[in-house]
């Protein structure tokens, strides 16, 4: 198999998913195998980069199948940020997960119940490793919904992997939630194929034209990914969820699983139909973004534990990708926004999982999460928290942040397109943002005089570092920003000159 | 050349990494730590000595990175950039030898110096900024570098004064974010070296830009202290005294005065600024917050508090000489006031930290008769006060004469008012403790009463204040010939062609 | 074709049966069938997409690919669901038939 | 040409001594080496007396960079100053040295004696405006050390009120001197030649100069300032210090070559009303410090007048400018020897010699205009002035000058009457030698017949018809002072320390009924003033009352503050008692919208939503 091979492409679903299988076989070294999945998807991915760069975007039918019976996998520049999204807070998470893990199996309590615990973690992981790549892979809209159904299959089962009632009953909510999504999104692509008779997405984008045949199937898919990316006002099902499952669950929930949903329903209003959407649309969810932000952010300032102002916040930063929608398609704002989108995703995907993971860390080591008492903590954990105050400016949106970089863009072409209202929405949720960060940093960062408040357990880098990582991968994704934009700009979707020159 | 162009950034490194290695040492590395932190404090003097040279000859810095369209992360140095780049390094150097002394046997020295390193990286590469976005960038990022020392005691005080302070300048900076994008979608990149953007806008969009203008100053005279913006400084005074020191004398307040500055000459351009009649809105919002931060501070027992007040109004002065701009004369009283306030204010505050440290004083009635036990902390203090009071010759004097020919020069009478009744309340609350400090009898023991053995105070504390009150004189002395503040900032003036 | 859309719209009422049943009733039980009846919907609706007006040619393959898949997904979520609310009932004091579900967010403690 | 080189450099040797040698001494007071310095007191003010004697007046010292350019020379009008100023210090130095030998604290004082010193003959020499500012704040500023000196609280009051009127004029000479700058398109006195004064600036100039003089609404500071003062530095600030005000208008308003109607206005009226004042509220006080400087005020009030006559024309402004340095030079000479003497007698055992009242005599009658001494001189020149000036001031010397001279008379009377009933109630330390003093009062006597510049207008006094006009006044005085003591009741003067002269002042003054309540007036406004500075002294906080004010405005102006804790509360999480009903609601919001029910409505309401906008 060369470099340039066009197979290369089944590797970011094949690798994890037998090594998924493989960690159900074996119950010993389950990590590791994991932790080889994890790094042979990056390089994969990384491979695909390179043939995406030299080659341009690309199709592969599996089997040489062709479609509509076959199935058949794309690459394109979203699919490649999303896959190195996945790639590298995957890698990050598998790390974290075995510090998680060793961390808790070595605590006097309960020991075989937390093996038990990361037993069932890394073949569930891999699985939905496996289904996120191929989601962002697929290449026509029923595929999308049997990756969308896999994705909630494991994401279901590893939010139930705490065993507490509260994380299963979250977890039930949030399997039902799911499912609805799911099936709402089915009938669309039921109306969409009773209407043009296609299912790829290519064919689709050719053939699409208004129609109210066109406009069921659109509510009707959107409402779905709406569900399953829990948008204001459907997010109750995902603070429980993500709050009360294990830390590096958490970190995958909230940092990548979401972003699977949006992505499709990205794909869909902005690649295949985007010429009949109407503005009034795209209006509403912007209404509806900006609805999130302000009701996430205040939520999680109210909160008083910590799981649940980063999950909270969850739901407000998901609220920014939706102010990209008015800010689309209009003029020249548009590949402003597209942009942003990108830089959202990625770095709220970075910071989102360090947040959580540090969080883990700090509840592992505290033995809870209340806000309150949380003075200190820097004492023990110095690098848990700097990773959660790295985390934090992303959030806020500050420089040089990937999050300062696509508010840059959001604020830019709600500027240029004269709706000026949404940078409004963007100032304030960037200040409430800040008010629940700094909520937790200043106790972090506070080291009272006197004894120390929380006894410094050993533990293995695998719990500091990887937080720490991602969240600087984060940060200093602001600094790169022309990479980004040049896979996105690579492709023929977003032909427009985001970068500022000298690449 | 791009070695050039490297040499700004060894010069933020210079202070970046000693920085982060600090956070990594133990705590016990005292002369490490304290070798890593004068060494790199040296070493970034050094640079920006050759640098100095170099821009003086002629050569251009520069160094950039492009982010997106419109944002490009670009370091220049400017003459202008040099003043305060110096200005921030000699005072570091200073400054890290006070704090070295100061917090000889408190906690979390490498959290705090650590910090303190970062504080001043930023203020450098703000200082150095090429263009907008840059100096958004890392204005906002001196916003959490410096949080965490204002609260650095951890007393509920101290967080009370973090927490307002986060209000103030995270609200100032998400203003200023909205002004500068906002900008740059009429005019383009805002670049430091061009004058201005092009005339013909003004005409097209006044009213945006005026309301820009506006927000950008909103967003600096948060950090500037402009009334009723400043709300934040007098409470972040409770930080221990190198933190206010560095706070007030170099980086944050001084950041937001160099913000108007750039915002005034580059960003508008003075031509731009008289187009759009806004330099009388400059004027009076200086104003009213040089008389009020002097009302202010005259009604203050609290010695940092006072010194805090006085700030407020003394910043101003750099605004209120922007404000004049049309005149030359008065934007050399300006930006000349961006270095003297510093060395004025610093060296105020190293005192009060050697009062408080030494004796425990930290209320002005409880300062009579000091300075028989602390005569030359107080001899620099009253040269410090002297000079904020503006009483040749001291360098507060240089400013003020060159504000108030300004002035004259454009027929702004009621500035020079301005001028007097600040020099006036300037003198109602210095000069009473200058004379209870040396001519009244001490009445009770002092608080807390610490002995050194051969000093007043120990030698670390005591040096940095003498050598900023020599500076004071001298520099003002002078301040006609050929280096001195003043020199340089005529060699400013020139490359803008005034 | 009046059978086609009868199928069509009578797996739409199916969709929406299951949809008001899924909201409106608290007994986990019920909401998974609900959800079950709802994909049953939709596959009939799939099914009668397959339709070809006489002497177009033969039936569409592709609905009923879709449909096999789709019956496939939505067995094993079933299973997980199922498996689910057991676990939900054993570990939880709840009487999940008379007060449906509760989750306390306040309370609600993670690890 | 080395030779002249050589001369050159020399010349500007001694010119930089000039003011360079008490501030090298004033440095050493700050070092261990203090002793020497107290030893060289005299020195400092020896190498300024050689240089004025010595120094040509072409030597020009150059510092382009020093402090904008400064630029130092000795002029004809310097070197007279030069050469006063430098025999006072000289004499306060030397008396000074003796007085103050066994204070504890004499260090200090020799500090900011040396520094005031320096800064009164740096002005003198300083030919550009800046350097002028900057000695005459150097002077001012020192000064204050040497008013609070005795450390008494009376001092400390004194003081301030000094300190107070020292930073208004600061602020007066500093606005003068930016628009003086910005007219004159330089900085150097010589600019100053033809540019034509704005009114407001002659204003400023007379605010700021004037309370070093003690022009009328201005003089508060300076009675208690010199009775607190230990003598030595009394006969300094009276003599030498306050020519500095003088000598700035003459620099900064240079007669001669301004002519100012409105100016010359305010001086002559100001100056006239200083000149009755001073002498009125002199006769009330009861204290030698304090009636010595009311006698300043009158004094200085003359010269105020001879220098607004100056303003009326350039010829006059030539005339004037002689006359005024005669006058100044006389009036130094004689009150620095008042004071001296004042210092020697204050601490004696024993009633007064008849050898002290004749010495005290001497400089009193001369101040008063006795014949034969500068005063009458200079008296006569004032005359001729207002002769040359003509109409309408010619009033002036037929009516002014007559009551002045009665009323000098009278004060300097009273002053030697105090002097001989206070007998040991200073606590100005040990009692200084007579040397000083007999060396001043020989300059008193001498020093217009050695002065050739004067000599014809000694001449002219000595006219036998001059003579009598000179002594008429005297005797009326004379005989008025005797009557003013036989009417009222012998007793004795009351000379502890701050006596509140309006408390006592009816048993005192009956003889003069009918400037009782005038006085009482005159004497309420300057209670009032010391009240308010008590006050200010209390509250070490200034302004208490206006402190509250203010904090209250700042309550309803801070809505900022409002903005500020909301977000507070936000940030503690809403749990605050008085928010708890806002959390609540959140709460119960966010659990509502978790109900499927709920889910569902939004759901479908979303779902038919975007149907419709989609289309």
């Amino acid at each position: 198999m060369s470099f340039d091979s066009p197979t290369w492409i089944v590797c970011p679903i094949i690798l994890p998913l037998i090594a998924g299988l493989l960690c159900f076989l074996f119950r010993k070294n389950t990590f590791f195998i994991a932790l080889f999945a994890s790094l042979a998807n990056l390089l994969s991915v990384a491979i695909l980069l390179w043939q995406f760069l030299l080659l341009g975007p690309m199709r592969y039918s599996m089997g040489g199948w062709q479609a509509p019976l076959g199935i058949s996998l794309r690459m394109h520049g979203p699919t490649i940020l999303m896959l190195l999204m996945t790639a590298v807070s995957g890698l990050g998470i598998t790390l974290y997960a075995r510090g998680y893990f060793s961390f808790r199996i070595a605590a006097p309590k309960r020991v075989g119940r937390h093996e038990r615990q990361e037993r069932f973690f890394w073949p569930l992981w891999l699985l939905l490793m496996t289904a996120l790549n191929a989601l962002f892979l697929s290449a026509d809209i029923f595929n999308l919904y049997v990756t969308l159904e896999l994705v909630t299959v494991s994401a279901a089962a590893l939010a139930a992997l705490s065993g507490k009632p509260a994380s299963q009953i979250a977890a039930f909510r949030y399997l039902l939630v799911s499912l609805l999504g799911s099936l709402s999104y089915l009938l669309g692509v039921v109306f969409v194929y009773k209407t043009y008779g296609v299912l790829d997405l290519q064919m689709l984008r050719q053939v699409a034209s208004p129609g109210p045949g066109l406009q069921a199937a659109l509510a009707l898919m959107t409402l779905g990914l709406l569900l399953k990316t829990a948008l204001f006002p459907l997010h109750f099902w995902l603070p429980p969820a993500h709050a009360n499952a294990l830390a590096p669950v958490s970190a995958i929930l909230s940092g990548l699983v979401v972003k699977g949903s949006f992505y499709i329903l990205f794909v869909l209003w902005f690649d295949i139909f985007a010429s009949s959407i109407s503005q009034n649309a795209l209006n509403l969810m912007g209404v509806l973004g900006t609805g999130a932000i302000i009701w996430g952010s205040v939520q999680a300032i109210r909160q008083q534990r910590l799981k649940l102002l980063v999950a909270y916040s969850t739901i407000s930063q998901l609220g920014y990708l939706f102010i990209a929608f008015p800010l689309a398609l209009r003029g020249d704002g548009g590949q402003g926004a597209w942009a942003a989108v990108a830089f959202m995703v990625l770095a709220h995907a970075f910071a989102k999982s360090a947040m959580f993971m540090a969080a883990g860390t700090i509840f592992l080591h505290m033995g809870h999460d209340r806000i309150k008492d949380l003075t200190g903590v820097r004492k023990c954990l110095p690098l848990t928290s700097f990773a959660y105050a790295i985390a934090g400016v992303n959030l806020m949106g500050l420089p040089p942040s990937g999050g300062f970089i696509a508010k840059w863009l959001l604020l830019s072409s709600s500027l240029t397109s004269s709706q000026w209202w949404w940078s409004v929405v963007i100032m304030t949720g960037s200040l409430l943002a800040s008010i629940y960060v700094f909520r937790v940093v200043s106790r972090l960062f506070v080291i009272p005089a006197g004894k120390s408040i929380c006894a410094c357990r050993p533990h293995s880098p695998l719990l500091e570092w990887p937080a720490l990582v991602l969240a600087m991968i984060a940060l200093l994704l602001g600094l790169i920003a022309p990479y980004p934009l040049l896979i996105l700009e690579t492709d023929t979707l977003v032909s427009c000159l985001l970068l500022g020159g000298g690449l | 050349m791009i070695w050039q162009g490297w040499l700004l950034v060894f010069i933020l490194l210079s202070s970046f990494l000693p920085g982060i290695i600090i956070f990594a040492l133990p705590e016990e590395k005292y002369r490490l730590r304290t070798s890593l932190n004068l060494f790199g404090a040296g070493i970034k003097l050094v640079f920006i000595l050759i640098m100095n040279i170099g821009i003086y000859y002629g050569y251009n810095y520069e160094i950039r990175l492009p982010l997106i369209q419109g944002v490009e992360l670009l370091l220049n140095a400017d003459p202008l950039s040099a003043l305060f780049a110096t200005l921030s390094s000699v005072l570091w150097l200073l400054t890290t030898i006070y704090a070295v002394g100061y917090l000889e046997d408190s906690p979390n020295r490498s959290h705090f110096f650590g910090y303190f390193s970062l504080c001043v990286t930023v203020t450098i590469a703000i200082a150095l900024a090429g263009n907008l976005v840059t100096f958004l960038l890392f204005y906002e990022m001196l916003t959490l570098a410096t949080y965490p020392l204002i609260i650095h005691r951890g007393t509920p005080q101290a967080l009370r004064a973090g927490r307002n302070y986060l209000i103030y300048t995270l609200g100032g900076g998400a203003v200023f974010l909205f002004a500068v994008v906002w900008l740059q979608t009429i005019t383009g990149p805002a670049y430091f070296s061009a004058a201005g953007f092009s005339p013909l806008l003004v005409e097209t969009h006044r009213t945006a830009l005026v309301s820009i203008f506006i927000l950008l100053l909103m967003g600096v005279g948060v950090k500037a202290a402009l009334v009723p913006l400043h709300g934040w400084l007098p409470q972040a005074m409770v930080a221990p005294a190198p933190v206010s020191a560095l706070l007030h004398a170099v980086a944050v307040v001084k950041a937001g005065a160099f913000g108007i500055v750039r915002i005034v000459l580059d960003v508008y351009g003075i031509d731009n600024m008289s187009r759009l009649n806004l330099f009388p809105l400059l004027t009076v919002a200086s104003s009213v917050t040089i008389i009020w931060g002097s009302i202010r501070a005259l009604q203050q027992d609290n010695l940092k508090r006072l010194l805090a007040f006085s700030t407020v109004s003394q910043v101003s002065y750099i605004a209120l000489g922007m404000s004049l701009a049309d005149q030359p004369l008065a934007v050399i009283g300006g930006l000349v006031h961006l270095v003297h306030q510093g060395l004025m204010k610093i060296t105020l505050f190293f005192c009060a930290g050697n009062l408080a440290e030494t004796l425990g004083i930290h209320r002005i009635s409880e300062m009579k008769g000091v300075a028989r036990r602390m005569p030359l902390t107080m001899a620099a203090f009253s040269i410090g006060a002297l000079g904020m009071i503006g009483i040749p010759p001291t360098v507060g004097f240089v400013s003020k004469w060159y504000m108030g020919l300004g002035a004259l020069a454009m027929d702004n009478w009621w500035v020079l008012a301005i001028l007097a009744g600040s020099s006036l309340l300037n003198a109602c609350y210095f000069l009473p403790i200058l004379t209870s400090a040396w001519f009244a009898k001490q009445e009770r023991p002092w608080p807390e009463e610490r002995r050194f053995n051969r000093f007043e105070t120990r030698l670390m504390l005591l040096v940095p204040p003498v050598i900023t009150a020599i500076i004071v004189i001298v520099a003002g002395a002078v301040a006609n010939a050929q280096i001195s503040p003043l020199a340089w900032v005529r060699f400013i003036l020139r490359e803008y062609g005034l | 074709m009046i059978t086609n859309t009868l199928y069509s719209l009578c797996g739409l009422v199916l969709f929406a049966m299951g949809l008001f049943a899924l909201f409106a009733c608290s007994h986990l039980l019920r909401k998974i069938l609900a959800v079950n009846i709802m994909s049953a919907g939709v596959f009939l609706v799939l099914v009668a997409a397959a339709y070809r007006p006489l002497g177009a040619g033969e039936v569409d393959p592709v609905p009923h690919a879709m449909v096999l898949t789709g019956i496939v997904v939505s067995v094993s979520v079933t299973a997980l669901a199922l498996i689910l609310a057991c676990r939900v009932q054993e570990t939880s004091n709840l009487s999940i038939s008379r007060n449906g579900l509760k989750v306390n967010d306040e309370e609600g403690s993670g690890g | 040409m080395i030779g002249g080189d050589l001369n050159h450099g020399i010349y500007a040797l001694m010119l930089s001594l000039v003011a360079g040698t008490p501030l090298l001494l004033a440095s050493l007071c700050c070092t261990p080496m203090r002793k020497i310095a107290a030893q060289a007191l005299p020195l400092a003010a020896i190498s300024a007396l050689l240089a004025s004697f010595l120094v040509p007046s072409y030597v020009l010292v150059e510092v382009p960079w020093f402090f904008m350019s400064g630029r130092m020379g000795l002029d004809d009008t310097g070197r007279i100053f030069l050469c006063v100023s430098a025999f006072i210090w000289l004499l306060a130095a030397l008396s000074g040295r003796n007085q103050v030998d066994n204070d504890p604290e004499n260090n200090r004082f020799n500090g900011f004696f040396l520094a005031a010193m320096a800064g009164n003959f740096g002005l003198i020499l300083a030919q550009d405006m800046l350097g002028y500012y900057l000695f005459f704040a150097l002077m001012s500023f020192s000064a204050y050390g040497l008013v609070v000196h005795k450390g008494t609280e009376e001092a400390h009051r004194a003081g301030r009120s000094y300190l107070v009127f020292v930073m208004i004029g600061e602020v007066a000479l500093f606005l003068a001197l930016v628009i003086l700058a910005d007219s004159a398109n330089g900085l150097l006195l010589e600019d100053l030649i033809g540019v034509t004064i704005h009114p407001f600036v002659l204003v400023l100039l007379f605010i700021g100069f004037g309370i070093k003089i003690g022009a009328l609404p201005f003089h508060v500071w300076m009675p208690t300032s010199y009775q607190a003062v230990p003598a030595p530095a009394a006969a300094a600030l009276a003599g030498a210090m306050v020519n500095a005000g003088l000598l700035g208008w003459l620099r900064f308003i240079p007669l001669g070559e301004v002519v100012s109607p409105a100016g010359s206005l305010l001086f002559i009226v100001a100056g006239g009303l200083a000149a009755l004042y001073g002498v009125i509220i002199g006769l009330n006080r009861k204290r030698a410090g304090t009636i010595l400087a009311y006698s300043s005020i009158s004094q200085m009030g003359i010269m105020t007048v001879i220098f607004g006559l100056g303003l009326t024309g350039l010829d006059a402004g030539d005339h004037a400018a002689f006359i005024l340095i005669l006058y100044a030079v006389h009036h130094s000479l004689a009150k620095s020897s008042l004071f001296l003497g004042y210092g020697v007698l204050a601490n004696r055992k024993g009633p007064l010699s008849k050898w002290h009242i004749a010495g005290l005599l001497l400089p009193s009658l001369s101040l008063a205009g006795m014949p034969l001494t500068s005063g009458a001189v200079s008296k006569v020149g004032f005359k001729e002035l207002t002769n040359f000036v003509g109409e309408p001031w010619l009033v002036l010397s037929g009516f002014f000058l007559p009551i002045t001279a009665v009323g000098t008379t009278l004060l300097v009377l009273h002053f030697i009457r105090v002097v001989r009933h206070c007998e040991g109630s200073e606590k100005t330390g040990s009692t200084s030698g007579p040397g000083a003093w007999i060396a001043s009062l020989l300059a008193v006597s001498l020093a217009i017949w050695l002065w050739p510049a004067v000599q014809i207008h000694v001449d002219y006094s000595i006219a036998a018809a001059k003579l009598w006009q000179s002594l008429w006044p005297i005797v009326t005085g004379g005989l008025l002072f005797w009557a003013w003591r036989r009417c009222v009741r012998r007793r004795e003067i009351e000379a502890r320390p701050f006596v509140r002269d309006i408390n006592t002042i009816q048993g005192h003054c009956s003889g003069f009924d009918w400037w009782k309540k005038l006085h009482q007036v005159i004497g309420g406004i300057e209670e009032e003033l010391k009240e308010h500075e008590v006050e200010r002294r209390n509250n070490l906080v200034p302004y208490k009352s206006f402190s509250w004010f203010l904090r209250q405005e700042m309550k309803s102006i801070y809505s900022f503050n409002g903005v500020a804790s909301t977000v507070k509360v936000l940030i503690s999480g809403l749990s605050g008692s008085g928010y708890a009903g806002i959390d609540f609601f959140l709460r119960k919001t966010e659990k509502i919208m978790g109900r499927w029910t709920v889910v569902g409505l939004s759901y479908v309401l979303l779902c038919i939503l975007f149907f419709f906008f989609l289309g």
